[in-house]
């Protein structure tokens, strides 16, 4: 079912948990649908310094809530933006089809926390 | 690694005396058994053979077995083939929300062609009503369908009860006893049934294999056109290892079947009451004494079924969920919201099915793992840590 | 006693590797494929390879290929989930008047229900006529079901002269290729078929296994109602055993047809000419050339069906016939009819069909006795006594 | 299918063939249906002496007709006419249901012979 990327991921998850004190905090999905993901980064100079996750919801979902927080340390906020959910999937050599659109939202999470980063620099 | 199967409504390992048996009619009497020389004679003998065996179960004639490719044909034959045999004298037909998947997607095909169904209710721990049951009846109801034993929560429908009401209203009764056959005591004539489902891969038999109970008398058309098998009910070239292999199975379940009712009825409650001590925020799914032996169901709140279960089979734990995840659609288990629960406890919720082939020491093992997983996954979840939050600051209006 | 198995039109002895990789999936992989766990997983992963084994055989891709309990159950699903879902566009459908019971018998249900049938007749020979079907076809034909080879005379359908025909007019063509999947070449490009039925157990592997080829973007029906297995075309938990020993049965047959078709042929041409230098009174039925490799189907005159079968299967020879003793209902075969048997010739037909266990020396020894048998029950038989008498007397009239 | 005692006289049946001087002979059946069965009696002093047939037909058919031959030989013509085609079937163990009705027709033959007597002794 899952690719063995997805099942390190599942299994090793990267970059659990919280940030004490976050640049911006994003969080997408609801009980409902069963997944929900909690991005949380910290940007220095325009650049994510750091970044942690907490995921309710299934195997795919924490598998991408990790890949994301690995792919996004250390780039900058513009380069981060342009990660898409197609490019986690990609890195974790795919996902199934029935997962492609439920569970595959750690880049919505990744850019709302940017937004709300962004939000706090403007105001 | 240690090997611990708990998936047991989903399906069993094939008994060794069944293999045994299913390679005698692939190796030696291969025949077909609607040919008149030996060789067919041969496979015919067996094919009769396995159907006294299977109707011994449940104080059934061997002539009112109908043989077919598994439980949810049979479903399909009961209840879509039920309803047009008497649809001169009603469209009005009763089921309940907690079905499978086999019986409400039957009614739902009947409902597009112009039937009316009533999906009765269940309570908090999933029973129907049988006072809302006889209320629910109209002069129209031709057919009832009803589940004996929950294959989510375990939960034993009162089907001898809801029998004799339909017995004395002379309407059609169907029972989906998938979940029931070779596991707790059936008797068609104590029960009242007219129709019922038994499927060989719940009992340790080969999958692709199981049966319709008709009574003798109650009429409905064939489910297939073609040949004159099994009285022409059902044409098409008999499964033969899949039948011989049911007919071994339900003889040894027939056989065990009072001491592994014992048997499993003590582990499930070791495995419920050792969760229940050692892992907080669950619910256990189902009714406490009204259920099958060998049925655990329980959600762990704010975390995620497929996950559970993934972890779990990294430890070699084979358990499922009603999660949507792993349900094949969108929503979590409609067992599972009908007892009341909400999507995200309903989505955290596991099942753990024993058979057989479990002991003592699978239980403590699973008991060893659980927790950790549990813990893991909850220190994980969003929602976990908004509730701890929430507990520190004794804000409960944020928790969803 | 020398045992010859000459019926593998009916069913054949299951292949020993067959057995093998069935029993792998009774002992080690037998997982439900819908599980998510290993256990499940592993049943999945063996599901899928035969699905591919199956595609491969008719140049099908393996999505294409949906499972069910049989041949019988796959035409039905065809024709009958074809006509319906092609319903809005006419009412008129098309078939022949030899084809399979299971067949016919889709085909007199839609009748009931309001469709229009056109059964092609055959010629002598059992071919029916292009032409004719040309000419068969209306505005309203919606679909068009017809056999491959004929399951009794062996006879081979002008098929892909036939799909040529339907895809110009966008008309649904199903083929019932039972007796000729993994026969003789079939691939469903190439013929131009939209859906095609096969069977497991006439290609050594299990009974109650089969398939429907459905091409893809042909939408029809789901057969039976329930879980989402098989893409939710064939819901119900797969017959795994079934399933496995088809698609390794499939890749046997796949390999070895080029050369069992020409070690067939031989036999199947000495067996005839064997039975026509030394038994009178007989007729070929069928083609002689565009006919399966291994099907010999000859009546004797004077004697009846059954009576043959009996006293060859003593021989330790088991074959069939078209009687109706032996056929399950009053009438001789209806395709020894439709190609002008009469009533008596018919009762008198023998079917041997040959397979990959037959030899020369299987071949020797029918030839040796068979005369023996007829000769007998010609001598018993007071239609062969009449025959003589006129024959002295030149009466010919009283030969019925 | 078959019980033993079919099997027996069907493989071995007693009394086959013609008879050279009848005093009877009837004939049942027709080939349409499938099964035709000839039989042949001598009569002396009102006993059946001997018996004869020859039959187109199933195994039931052929056994039918062999175990009614046995029945009838030495019986008087009234004791005949009271053998019936469901004795004929007890006396072989019985008979597949299916082959009850058209295949068990022995009897009838045979008091179509004792007709065919009687209608000669009249004449
Ligand atoms: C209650 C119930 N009904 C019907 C079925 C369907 O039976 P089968 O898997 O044999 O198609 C199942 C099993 O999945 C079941 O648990
Ligand atoms: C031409 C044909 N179609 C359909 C069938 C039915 O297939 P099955 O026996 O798998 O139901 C058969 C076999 O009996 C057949 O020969």
């Amino acid at each position: 079912m899952y690719s063995e990327k997805v099942m390190d991921h599942f299994t090793n998850p990267r970059n659990v948990g919280e940030l004490e004190k976050p640049s911006g905090v994003g969080e997408v999905g609801n009980t409902t649908c069963g997944d929900i993901m909690r991005m949380y980064i910290v940007v220095k100079d325009d650049v994510i310094t750091d970044v942690k996750f907490k995921t309710f919801g299934c195997g795919a979902a924490i598998a991408t809530s990790s890949m994301v927080t690995e792919l996004v340390k250390g780039k900058t906020v513009e380069e981060a933006l342009k990660i898409t959910n197609k490019a986690v999937a990609e890195a974790l050599d795919g996902l199934p089809p029935a997962k492609m659109h439920c569970s595959n939202l750690a880049a919505d999470a990744l850019h709302k926390a940017i937004e709300d980063y962004q939000a706090k620099q403007a105001s | 690694m240690r090997k611990v199967y708990l998936d047991h409504s989903a399906t069993t390992p094939v008994h060794s005396e069944v293999v045994k048996t299913i390679n005698y009619y692939l190796t030696e009497a291969w025949g077909n058994p609607s040919s008149i020389h030996s060789v067919g004679r041969r496979a015919k003998k067996g094919l009769e053979e396995a159907r006294e065996k299977v109707a011994a179960v449940i104080g059934a004639k061997p002539e009112e077995i109908t043989f077919t490719s598994g439980g949810t044909e049979s479903d399909n034959m009961a209840i879509i083939g039920g309803a047009y045999a008497r649809q001169k004298k009603g469209n009005h037909l009763i089921t309940t929300q907690v079905e499978h998947h086999a019986v409400l997607d039957s009614f739902k095909n009947l409902e597009k062609n112009g039937f009316e169904v009533t999906y009765l209710p269940v309570d908090e721990e999933g029973l129907i009503s049988v006072d809302e049951f006889r209320e629910s009846i109209k002069d129209s109801t031709i057919l009832v369908s009803m589940m004996h034993v929950n294959n989510e929560i375990g939960t034993i429908q009162p089907i001898e009860e809801v029998g004799a009401i339909t017995k004395e209203k002379g309407i059609l009764f169907h029972v989906d006893a998938v979940q029931s056959y070779g596991k707790i005591p059936v008797d068609v004539n104590k029960l009242n049934v007219d129709m019922l489902t038994a499927s060989s891969h719940k009992i340790y038999g080969p999958k692709g294999s199981g049966c319709l109970y008709i009574r003798k008398g109650v009429r409905i058309p064939s489910f297939t056109h073609g040949g004159a098998q099994e009285k022409k009910r059902r044409p098409g070239t008999e499964n033969m290892p899949g039948i011989v292999g049911f007919g071994k199975a339900a003889e040894i379940v027939g056989q065990e079947l009072e001491s592994e009712m014992k048997r499993l009825t003590a582990l499930r409650d070791k495995l419920t009451k050792g969760i229940e001590e050692n892992i907080s925020d669950i619910r256990i799914n189902g009714h406490r004494t009204k259920r099958l032996p060998g049925n655990v169901n329980i959600s762990f709140r704010y975390i995620e079924g497929e996950s559970l279960l993934l972890s779990l089979d990294m430890k070699g734990v084979a358990a499922s969920s009603g999660s949507a995840c792993t349900s094949g659609s969108l929503d979590p288990s409609h067992v599972l919201l009908a007892i009341g629960l909400s999507h995200e406890i309903a989505h955290g919720s596991l099942r753990m099915t024993l058979g057989r082939d479990n002991t003592e020491e699978d239980i403590d093992y699973v008991l060893k793992v659980l927790p950790e997983i549990v813990t893991r996954l909850r220190s994980m979840s969003p929602l976990y840590q908004r509730k701890e939050a929430c507990q520190q600051k004794e804000c409960y209006e944020h928790v969803q």
